[in-house]
């Protein structure tokens, strides 16, 4: 299990690609990932750039749990999360979350969850600069609440 | 008893600061006191976030004596 | 939509991003994959090499008949199927399911379905050979059929 | 009327050939009867998957000039 919160932009591939060179061989059957990318409009505006802001060690922890609690309701057999803080631009890849396991279900289920339940616990605050040059916390990861609560309970 | 106190994000824009370190008298208090203690009596806007050396809690949790309190929105990342 | 079905070994995560580059910008938040991988043994034994036979033309047809049946299923952006035929070696990447949508919970949902789907339905057959020389077809593609199809039920 | 079949996989190694080309008489035939004709009158084996055309298709199947018919074990794809 490997949590990694850092500034820097990354290649989710490559990323993935390294730490399933260090597994164990033969163990995993395969790997379900998830990466969320930056979009470059919200609320009908164009966004030029935007900072995540995050709470040093808050947030580690908070995803590490998550994780944790994804290996104790699945059998799995690693999984690895990847998160930027700090400025970044259009396209760039802001998470990834990645799980192996010998049953594909148990990873489709496990990654499912952890990325939810960073959503909704891990501690980041985005923040858009928009054309006009405007700054703006993002107040909401979804423009329907109600959609995120429901999936959430999807998982449980 | 010393509490220190962080803000994050659009609540730290609102509090025009990133921080606070309190002294209070007696060894404890509530979230909710400390609140009124940094915004001159005023109370938690709703949908604010609380967090006690980096666990999630809410208003009336307890502090003691070097506890971080944290006060931010809802997050969104991901 | 695109369903490329190869000889050549391929790099999921390259692959994976060039197809988004040339997504449409902004559509999406992020995309789901499912990537296969060969395992070095199987039932107890040391497997050296896997050859996959498949029946050119109806693998292509079905796979794509599995992701036209996602798309009408779900709201996503787009899907990338890439499966392999022909030799391959333990840790090489078999087959890789990406599916691209604005909210991710379709995503997952989605490629889920095509994964399933295509070891159901698309005509691909293993055939192992081992430490010892001999080749063996593989039979089934879970150690517990029953596993596959409350899967498969799942997803319906 | 001619048909086209092909044996995949384990049951290509069984039938010892990868196709065959067939000419029948009358304008239709099922799948089940061509079985037979290839076989020297034996029934399909369990768990044997049968397309025509490339769509998965059953025993009973009735089979119309230039159809190429495709007879295999469970996929084990993915």
């Amino acid at each position: 299990m490997k949590v990694i919160v850092q500034q820097e932009s990354f290649s989710p591939g490559q990323v993935i690609q390294e730490f399933q060179d260090a597994l164990p061989r033969g163990k995993h059957g395969g790997v379900v990932s998830f990466v969320g990318t930056m979009r470059d409009f919200n609320d009908g505006e164009d966004v030029v750039s935007m900072t995540l802001e995050h709470y040093p060690g808050m947030t580690e922890k908070h995803i590490e749990q998550v994780c944790a609690e994804a290996a104790e309701r699945w059998d799995i057999v690693d999984c690895l999360v990847v998160h930027r803080y700090g400025e970044m631009f259009p396209n760039d890849a802001i998470v990834l979350v990645a799980v192996w396991s010998a049953h594909r279900a148990n990873a489709f289920d496990a990654c499912r969850f952890i990325i939810n339940y960073l959503k909704a616990r891990a501690p980041f605050w985005k923040c858009e600069t928009t054309t006009t040059g405007e700054k703006r916390w993002v107040e909401h990861n979804s423009k329907d609440p109600k959609a995120e609560v429901s999936d959430l309970e999807g998982v449980k | 008893m010393n509490i220190s106190i962080r803000y994050f994000a659009s609540l730290r824009d609102r509090m025009g600061r990133a921080d606070d370190a309190l002294e209070l008298d007696g060894d404890s208090a509530t979230v909710s006191e400390v609140w009124a203690k940094v915004t001159d009596g005023q109370s938690i806007p709703d949908s604010t976030l609380i967090s006690v050396n980096m666990e999630y809690t809410d208003a009336d949790a307890v502090l003691k004596d070097g506890d971080e309190l944290a006060f931010f929105p809802p997050v969104t990342g991901g």
